[in-house]
């Protein structure tokens, strides 16, 4: 079907229609939402990171105000429990509320109910717990070699699965140049402006559990609930209404999102729980934290043969709902490779169990880990072999003419020219410049460096790609809901959720891009379970392409019945007639959705007699066929200024060349690009979860937890190259994670290109001032 | 019978237990007026206290200034309009707030907005609104004279429009030896639900939406009149009826409150409610009923009716309501005042008139409690007249079964039914014999006993044909439902009508279970919601379970092919082996549960065929009967009562009820649906008057002056069913909600006029008030009187 | 303002009240117990019954002011309570109810009925029941379920 | 439907009320179980600026028999008198009055003095004790005093009260054992107000009434001669001729009904 052409469809930068009720002060998060009688809770938390018998006192006057386990079990709630199908897999379960054993600091122990947020956390100081003190699993390394205690008794060791991706390593023989390293990306919190938020009450009339949540999956929450309260799928309504951020810390289920709910319907009353930033930066200490001993072997002309590498992944104490604790483990295993040939391949990845909270995928999800792994290999490759990192690279990516490309682990990469990004990120920063800049001492004694970072994303991880990595939700057909209204206008429900990726705006041009209709006619409703067909939500880059190809079906199946009913009024054949800026167009003459959607409406008598009784409202769904995911990729290229005495990194150029395939609005992909890019800056340099010998965290607040701000990224510049991918509507690919993946790649690489005077590398981040005098001593040794 | 088996008899015809009693007896049922949000505010209305007059001036209080709203504080607040296509038809707008006149006593003049509803009183009571007043129009017949002050200046006179139809009357009433002739009058009534209107308003940002609970019974329509008048996009209005405490009709019109509350939540920026109290719902709810009929009926001795010649007249009162317009009332009884019997020549003429009262709403069984009363009341009188059993004349002129479907000389497409047995059955059941030998005796009270009855046919869920051809600004098309499966395997059902009472969230999960065989225990039924449930014209015309049960089971059923094709799947069989059965798909291989399906489809989409339909496991379907002109429902009433000659005052012994609504979906609610509605007819016949002085104000503005039917007043019915189903409908269900009120007032008529008879006196006008008695025994005796001077 | 000192389904509580609020509106708006409904305001039609002091009254005409030192029991006071188990059970049975709106007033003067009048015949419940209007049921279910509960509780 | 803004004063004593309603500025009320008041209120068809709340007033709630008399405290409810705690013969006949005045719910606050005070002209108890006889006690700024309730509805909604009075009990006379009485009411509806009544009671002196007029209730001292006289039943069309000489404002069917009300009246005096 011909598109209807209009400068509301894809391609268009259409200032987002989200934007006014934000700019008017009226978005409604979970935290403006009050209720009658509503109750505040606060948590009672382990203040040890590893304890057993672990007893709690209420304060007496307050019984029937503060909850335990023990209420929870005896009501037979059921705790959180994700086995995934991946052969190996160590169960366990994570109990809402801390049971016999803590894990890890800030585990929630109790929860306290009062009139307000005050007087709760008056209560939580009240009731008292104690324990008996076990010694902490602080570093991931230890865990896996050296274990001082076990996190979970009944396995043994602390490793939740160890896996091994080996293909052709007889290969490896080949190789005549080998450089090995060993790296460390550690821990981070999540840090959505807004943090985690949850207002339940229970609708007497609706006999149903209505939750406000601020998540990013609300289907799957309604799921988690149904499974852990024994509740009928329709006794339970999730909505997400607006959600500062996501990021991938609320795609996963938190305790408090069972247990709020939990204790709404013990008191009968509305009950509300609004996470602080210090109970973020303590109990979501839950991103990133990988450790890599990497070998990259190549031949004398600088091919790459093939990598070696032993990963580590820090999933602290407990598997979250639905992503389990080895999503980032087997996905970093998996994909180490990147976006490069290697004919030989062989990598250990565990999972290890740790007394820190669980960990969630994060922006990127273990990309950035491997990313910064590779990359940093790479340069030190070309060190060795005194060649140019860049040159390397080119050497080494996979061609544009070898695509569809069959990985070495089975992946297929759908389309693109990863050359052709490396080589306009080299132009854009203008790499010969920097080198003969570097040439001569900066006047200040600074130190110079430039260095880039390749990667490739697939986005849209598909079902059976969800199936064999045996996660608890397997992603099918995406379906969309779209009704046409007696004006004319379309309400259209997604199970996705939107949160600052400006899919109000971007799902309504894709049916601007089908009809041709004014986008102001066009309103998206998200995250609300009611509204909305059954949908995993929003993560894996997942929803333009996904949510994005179900409207764009969805209104095929729509603009059939919308043409029947017009060629009826234009008295003329079906086949005759097209859709165009909501008209159905004919041989001589045209009507408009407006008055379509009155006759079917407003004077049925006007209908023809072959009519689909279905009407004006359509629920159908899409998924790439094959079920395969499109590859995003990107360059990512800067240059940094050190000063050698202080160890401070200063960017003075950063640039992006990126394909995510055909772009719905450029606005919106840069957005999502830069916003990716600045987290990432704080990954490779400021941010930084520490816990101390026995597990306690050492950064519970802004001042110890440092943010990056406005001053820590210059205008990047940002290209794209737009290859569709042959797999999805439009040729979408994926692309909201991207930019948070290679900045500590690049920027580690541009800090090491500054030192290599010095023949020292930085190889863990965040590259703080510390480490980096730390490494320049070590050059003096 | 059932097309998946139902479970243990829960699906069609099976007495079950409601699902919606719980909340109810437990007192967590949610009405509007039971909404409050944070920072709400009420509103309370100034209104007329005049029928008729120019407003001169309206003082707003010093400091109030901010708190009160006039017609000219809310600019681009559009006038209702309802608009008829019926010829000669005159349109007449309808001002939320009154603009320059007022036409009713209630009409709205202002609205005060203050944070309790008793402030807001203060502040409305402050208002002083100057009027300089005008003679009012308060009756009908005098609304038509030629001297009749004009309601609408614009108008020539106060005929909203005319009806006539004359097949070659005059030749077949030549035939005639027997010419009864009668004057009938059918007074104004409030509808009174126990609930009155009630409304919240709350602008959502979040999604730029107008959220608004209303206790309405057609939320979408509200959702056009909202849209149409308030500027607003479809997409930027949400309407909710949450639990509705009854509506019988005046809640099926969009009612200015609504407008305003939708109008000043979006400009004064906070939630705002309004909850009608029993005095503005007596006097701006009197709005129903008020017929009179100039009826001459042509007859042979022997019982034999051959012609019917009526001219009718209808109260509309003041304004055309959205989206029924004042047209209905008039063009629905020239279409059945024949009712179930078969004339040779009609003959009617109808004429709506306005008058300065509330606009003429449609009230349960609109405009055939009317026709019914006049047509059976002439009946019993022919019966008298040639001394002849009444019950005897209608089984003799009733559409006989043979001639089903019958087209009748109104143009009614009968489509099934016995209706003479039905009279047979009820004369049977109230013991007339019986009742005949002790009316020689008087009790020893001195009360005097009569018998009498009311046969009806009474036509639902018609559909497109029928309401365009009445130019009704609303018209029905396909009835659609929602269904999806849910990951355990429940369904939720979602239907755009709304149920306020009817036990839809029982009888629609009934007919999901006898389609799939799913226990409706697991069936959620959502309505009365335009953002949940796909659009539907909403819940009147006695429409809602032939119509939403229709679809219903036309959703449930390409649900059902859907679940098959993963259920054979998973079986690993063909398409063709398989089949649904007891919530089940089942097959030789073996069967597979719906929370089967369900889990398949939502958490392991890797096991799904490749043919699997990509609209997965959820369904919107629509339905429509094939003809649309309806099914009919029929009954026949008898009641027996006494009567105290000295007061007046009259009193029900026993009523029986013989029905016949088709196939049954659950017969507990039926009989509900039945008892009710004769209780309404009963408060029409001897209690409810809307009473108005000649200026036109209310004479019964608490339940102290109007007259509610109580326990003391309704008899234990006895009910009896007949089923013929209905060759047009899904199952042969045929609509019953309003069909109970319909013959009461004839029936009691009927049976006080036998009583009388021995005085010679009968009673012709409701409701039967003691008063009324006496004086047609009063009138009665100075006639023997002046006869024996 | 008025202070009122109230016990209400077993809680204490202490307010200011304005002394025009009723109690009906005290319960509902301020309490948020909103199974007791207004439909008169005028004391007539029984959709606001509550018990105070164990007695039936009218909560839309009797002030929040004046029931100072009170018990109040509203529909929502009832769980523990044997009469009106057996009320909801006969009124679920006998259809009592369509719209449930007058339900909660009906079910406290039957509860009234078959604990005070256990003698009652059904011209006696009609008459006790004069006072609460429904007008979706006719009645028929309501006195249906009170008679089957004054069996009930005579056996 | 809610009440203007008025002043609630909750009276702790009979003095206090007295006091405070001698010292009242604006419109004041007295509130006994205010099931009169309250519906006024709610219909702001009265606005008093303060009301006198006497429900929390020791002593006015007591019924005894002294000798020749009962006394009545004016907060007796009218469910109390249903339920039979009036003694004797005075109480069947109270107790057939008490059960037929509105609902149960509105007998359990709604309080014989208030009825009385209030005086609505088709309210039961107004035409009930004229019909019985005895007197009305209230307290006032010149202390407790006495009134005959023969005379004392002036009309409708206006007593013999005086403007600082209020009224606080009854003292009505013992019925015989062998005293007859009967009281027949006409009404659309079992609760509703009375659009007639008809008392009789035979106790020391024959009494009939004529109630629920325009009006005040009136004694009808044509039939209360023929009762004295032993005569046993008057028929409707005579007493119609009687009242028709009254000057009650009635029309026809009001004549008729009011005359069927004393009729029956009569009749169930000596049934």
């Amino acid at each position: 079907m011909p598109d209807g052409a209009t400068v509301q469809g894809i391609g268009a930068s259409v200032l987002r229609k989200e934007d006014k009720r934000f700019l008017d002060g009226h978005g409604r998060y979970v935290a403006d939402i009050v209720r009658p009688r509503m109750l505040e809770a606060a948590i009672v938390r382990s203040p040890t990171a590893h304890a057993e018998k672990l007893s709690v006192t209420k304060p007496d006057l307050e019984q029937q105000r503060v909850f335990t386990a023990e209420d929870m079990l005896s009501d037979g709630v059921k705790p959180i429990h994700v086995i995934s199908k991946y052969p190996g897999h160590k169960p366990s379960d994570y109990p809402h509320l801390a049971i016999g054993k803590l894990r890890f600091v800030g585990e929630a122990v109790a929860v306290c109910l009062a009139d307000t947020r005050a007087a709760a956390e008056d209560l939580a100081t009240q009731t008292k717990i104690s324990f008996d003190p076990l010694p902490a699993i602080v570093d991931m390394v230890d865990a896996a070699e050296s274990p001082p205690a076990l996190v979970h008794e009944q396995w043994g060791d602390n490793v939740i699965l160890d896996s091994l991706f080996e293909e052709k390593a007889s290969n490896l023989d080949r190789a005549t140049v080998s450089v090995t390293r060993t790296f460390r990306m550690n821990r981070q919190a999540v840090n959505p402006l807004e943090g985690a938020a949850v207002l339940a009450e229970w609708d007497a009339r609706e006999e149903r559990l209505v939750v406000h949540s601020s998540s990013q999956i609300p289907h799957i929450l309604k799921n988690a609930l149904c499974e852990c309260l024994g509740l009928r799928q329709n006794q339970v309504h999730v909505i997400a209404p607006d959600v500062g951020g996501g990021f991938g810390y609320k795609c996963v289920l938190i305790p408090e999102e069972i247990f709020i709910p939990w204790v709404a319907m013990q008191v009968k009353q509305p009950v509300r729980w609004i996470q602080d930033r210090r109970e973020h930066l303590i109990a979501a200490a839950n991103a990133r934290e990988h450790h890599y001993s990497v070998t990259l072997h190549a031949d004398t002309d600088g091919n790459f043969i093939g990598v070696e590498a032993d990963i580590i992944v820090d999933s602290g104490a407990y598997s979250v709902y639905p992503h389990s604790n080895i999503l980032e483990s087997t996905m970093a295993g998996r994909t180490l490779h990147g976006p490069y040939k290697f004919s030989a391949y062989k990598v250990r990845s565990r999972a290890v169990a740790t007394n820190k909270p669980p960990i969630v995928p994060y922006r990127g999800v273990a990309r950035p880990g491997i990313c910064f792994a590779m990359e940093l290999a790479i340069d030190a490759m070309a060190r060795k072999l005194g060649c140019e990192p860049y040159d390397l690279r080119m050497q080494n990516l996979v061609p544009s003419d070898a695509m569809p490309y069959k990985t070495i682990t089975g992946g297929e990469f759908d389309s693109g020219d990863y050359q052709e990004a490396l080589r306009r990120a080299g132009t854009l920063i203008d790499l010969k410049a920097v080198r003969s800049r570097q040439r001569q001492d900066e006047a200040d004694g600074r130190l110079i460096g430039v260095g880039f970072g390749c990667y490739i994303e697939m986005t849209a991880l598909q079902t059976s790609a969800a199936a064999r990595a045996g996660l608890a939700a397997i992603p099918g057909y995406e379906q969309a809901h779209i009704r046409l209204t007696p004006d004319g206008g379309l309400e259209i429900g997604v199970g996705v959720q939107n949160h600052g990726q400006g899919m109000e705006t971007t799902l309504a041009q894709v049916a601007c891009e089908r009809f041709g209709m004014d986008i102001a006619m066009v309103a998206i409703r998200h995250g609300d379970t009611a509204t909305s067909p059954y949908s995993t939500g929003t993560y894996a880059s997942r929803s333009m392409i996904m949510a994005g190809g179900a409207i764009a079906r969805t209104c095929d199946v729509l603009g059939v019945q919308i043409r029947r009913i017009g060629a009826h009024l234009l008295q003329c054949e079906f086949d005759d007639t097209s859709i165009r800026d909501a008209c159905v167009i004919g041989p001589s003459s045209a009507v408009t959705f407006a008055e379509i959607a009155r006759v079917w409406h407003r004077n049925p008598e006007e209908l023809p007699a072959d009519v689909d009784p279905a009407g004006v409202e359509v629920t159908s769904g899409f998924r790439p066929s094959p079920d395969n995911s499109p590859f995003s990729y990107a360059t990512h290229a800067c240059v940094v200024r050190i000063d050698p005495e202080l160890g401070h990194v200063e960017l003075l150029d950063y640039v992006i060349s990126e394909d995510c395939g055909t772009i719905v609005n450029p606005m919106i992909v840069d957005g999502q690009i830069i916003g990716g890019a600045l987290q990432g800056v704080g990954t490779a340099l400021y941010e930084e979860s520490c816990y101390d010998a026995d597990g306690q965290p050492l950064s519970s607040t802004f001042a110890d937890y440092m943010m990056p701000g406005s001053t820590h990224l210059p205008n990047l510049r940002v290209d794209h190259l737009v290859t569709p991918s042959p797999l999805t509507e439009y040729g979408v690919k994926g692309l909201g994670e991207g930019g948070a993946i290679p900045p500590p790649a690049a920027i580690a690489n541009a800090i090491n290109d500054a030192l290599r005077g010095y023949g020292v590398e930085v190889v863990e981040t965040p590259v703080t001032p510390r480490r980096i005098l730390e490494a320049i001593a070590g050059s003096k040794t | 019978m059932a097309d998946g088996g139902s479970v243990d008899g829960k699906g069609i015809g099976a007495r079950v237990l409601r699902k919606e009693d719980a909340r109810h007896l437990a007192g967590k049922g949610k009405f509007t007026s039971d909404f409050k949000r944070p920072g709400q505010k009420e509103m309370a209305f100034v209104r007329a206290s005049v029928a008729h007059a120019h407003i001169k001036s309206i003082v707003k209080p010093a400091g109030y200034e901010h708190a009160i709203f006039t017609s000219e504080d809310l600019p681009g607040l559009k006038p209702m309009r309802a608009l008829s296509k019926l010829p000669g038809y005159k349109l007449s707008d309808y001002p939320a707030l009154a603009a320059g006149k007022v036409r009713f006593a209630g009409e709205p003049v202002a609205v005060c907005v203050a944070d309790s509803r008793a402030d807001a009183e203060d502040i409305a009571q402050m208002v002083e609104v100057e009027y300089d007043i005008l003679p009012a129009v308060t009756d009908m017949l005098a609304a038509k004279k030629p001297d009749a002050p004009l309601v609408h200046d614009e108008w020539e006179d106060n005929i909203v429009f005319e009806t006539f139809s004359d097949d070659d009357f005059q030749k077949i009433a030549d035939e005639a030896t027997v010419v009864i002739r009668r004057e009938y009058r059918m007074n104004r009534q409030a509808m009174n639900p126990m609930e009155g209107k009630a409304v919240f308003a709350e602008w959502d940002d979040r999604q730029d939406q107008l959220m608004m609970w209303t206790s309405t019974q057609v939320p979408h329509l509200i959702r056009n009149g909202l849209a149409e008048f308030l500027d607003l996009e479809q997409r930027q209005v949400r309407v909710i009826a949450p639990d509705v405490g009854g509506g019988f009709g005046c809640k099926a019109l969009l009612q200015p409150e609504e407008l305003v509350a939708g109008y000043l939540t979006r400009k004064l920026e906070c939630p705002i409610r309004w909850i009608e109290d029993r005095r503005e719902h007596l006097v701006t709810g009197a709005n129903c009923r008020e017929h009179h009929y100039q009826i001459t009926l042509h007859a042979t001795p022997d019982g034999r009716m051959l012609g019917l010649d009526c001219d009718v007249t209808v109260d509309a009162g003041a304004y055309s309501v959205y989206p029924f317009t004042n047209g209905l009332e008039g063009a629905m009884a020239h279409g059945n005042l024949p009712g179930p019997y078969n004339f040779k020549a009609y003959k009617c003429r109808t004429q709506t008139t306005v008058t300065n009262k509330p606009g003429l709403m449609p009230y349960r069984g609109v405009a055939r409690p009317g026709v019914c009363f006049a047509m059976e009341m002439t009946i019993d009188a022919l019966a008298r007249e040639i001394g002849m059993e009444a019950h005897e004349i209608r089984m003799k002129n009733m559409v006989p079964e043979s001639a089903m479907p019958f087209m009748s000389i109104a143009k009614k497409h009968f489509d099934s039914g016995n209706y003479a047995k039905s009279v047979e059955m009820a004369v049977d059941m109230i013991g007339l014999e019986k009742v005949r030998a002790s009316q020689g005796v008087p009790t020893d009270d001195g009360r005097i006993i009569g018998v009498g009855m009311g046969s009806y046919v009474e036509q639902t869920a018609h559909g497109t044909s029928v309401f365009s051809s009445w130019g009704v600004a609303m018209v029905p098309g396909y009835e659609q439902a929602t269904v999806r499966l849910t990951p355990d395997g429940g369904l939720e059902l979602r239907i755009g009508v709304q149920s306020h009472g009817q036990g839809m969230e029982t009888s629609m999960a009934q007919m999901a279970c006898e389609v799939l065989g799913i226990d409706p225990d697991n069936v959620m039924v959502t309505h009365g919601d335009t953002g949940l449930t796909p659009y539907s014209t909403g819940t009147y015309a006695s429409r809602s379970m032939v119509m939403a049960g229709g679809a219903t089971a036309r959703a449930c059923r390409v649900l059902a092919e859907r679940m098959e094709i993963i259920g054979a799947h998973l079986m690993q069989c063909e398409r063709t082996e398989v089949s649904i059965a007891g919530g089940k798909v089942v097959s030789g291989k073996g069967e597979v549960s719906f929370a089967e399906i369900g889990r398949v489809w939502y958490l392991n989409p890797d096991e799904l065929p490749e043919d699997v339909d990509q609209g997965g496991v959820e369904v919107t379907m629509g339905y429509r009967p094939e003809p649309d002109s309806g099914a009919f429902t029929y009954a026949s009433h008898a009641c027996k009562i006494s009567l105290d000659v000295e007061t007046g005052k009259v009193k029900v012994l026993d009523y029986v009820i013989v029905e016949d609504c088709g196939t049954i979906v659950n017969p507990m609610i039926v009989e509900g649906q039945t008892f009710g509605g004769a209780t309404q007819g009963i408060g029409t016949a001897l209690l409810e008057e809307s009473l108005y002085d000649e200026m036109g104000n209310p004479g019964a503005s608490t339940f102290a002056d109007y007259m509610m039917p109580s326990a003391t007043d309704a008899p234990m019915y006895r009910v009896d069913h007949m089923e013929s189903p209905s060759p047009f409908t899904e199952y042969g269900i045929k609509g019953m909600g309003e069909g109970g009120t319909i013959p009461t007032p004839a029936a009691i008529g009927n049976a006080i006029n036998d009583a009388l008879k021995q005085i010679g006196a009968e009673v012709m006008e409701t409701p039967f008030t003691p008063r009324r008695v006496r004086a047609a025994i009063e009138a009665a005796r100075d006639r023997k009187e002046g006869e024996a001077a | 303002m008025t202070e009122l000192s109230i016990n209400i389904n077993g809680e204490h509580i202490k307010a200011d009240v304005e002394p025009r609020l009723s109690l009906a509106d005290f319960i509902r708006d301020r309490q948020r117990l909103t199974g007791t409904h207004l439909g008169c305001e005028h004391g007539v039609c029984g959709a606001c019954t509550v018990l105070m002091n164990g007695e039936p009254v009218r909560s839309c005409i009797t002030f929040a002011a004046v029931a100072d030192g009170s018990e109040i029991t509203t529909i929502e006071g009832f769980d523990q309570d044997e009469p009106m188990a057996q009320l909801r059970q006969a009124f679920h049975e006998n259809h009592a109810l369509q719209c449930g709106y007058c339900t909660p007033g009906m079910l406290v003067a039957a509860r009234d009925i078959v604990t005070r009048l256990p003698d009652a015949d059904e011209d006696r419940v009609r008459l006790e029941l004069a006072g609460n209007l429904c007008r979706c049921t006719g009645y028929v279910g309501i006195v249906k379920a009170i008679l089957s509960v004054l069996e009930q509780r005579r056996i | 439907m809610k009440p203007a803004k008025f002043e609630h004063q909750r009276m702790a004593s009979l003095d206090e009320a007295v006091k405070a309603l001698g010292n009242a500025e604006g419109e004041t009320r007295v509130l006994g179980g205010g099931q009169s008041l309250g519906p006024m209120m709610n219909l702001r068809l009265a606005q008093p600026d303060v009301v006198l709340d006497l429900s929390k007033v020791e002593g006015l709630d007591g019924i005894e028999e002294t000798g020749n008399a009962i006394r009545v405290g004016a907060r007796v409810s009218h469910a109390r008198i249903e339920d039979g705690e009036v003694p004797g013969k005075t109480g069947d006949y109270m107790q057939f009055v008490a059960t037929g005045i509105s609902y149960r719910s509105v007998r359990n606050r709604g309080t014989i003095g208030g009825s009385v005070a209030h005086a609505d002209p088709s309210a039961d108890w107004p035409s009930a004790l004229l019909a019985l006889g005895g007197s009305v006690t209230a307290a006032g700024g010149n202390g407790i005093r006495t009134i005959s309730l023969d005379g004392f509805t002036v009309g409708p909604f206006s007593t013999g009260l005086g403007w600082d009075e209020i009224l606080t009990g009854f003292e009505l006379p013992v019925l015989g054992t062998d005293a007859n009485w009967g009281y027949y009411k006409v009404n659309r509806k079992p609760g509703e107000f009375a659009d007639a009544i008809g008392a009789v009671t035979l106790g020391v002196e024959a009494r009939a009434v004529c109630g629920a007029t325009e009006s005040a209730p009136f004694r009808v001292t044509e039939i209360e001669e023929r009762l004295a006289s032993g005569v046993q039943e008057v028929s409707i069309a005579e007493v119609r001729d009687i009242l028709d000489r009254y000057d009650a404002g009635f029309d026809d069917y009001e004549l008729q009904i009011h005359a069927v009300a004393l009729s029956r009246a009569v009749q169930g005096a000596f049934a």
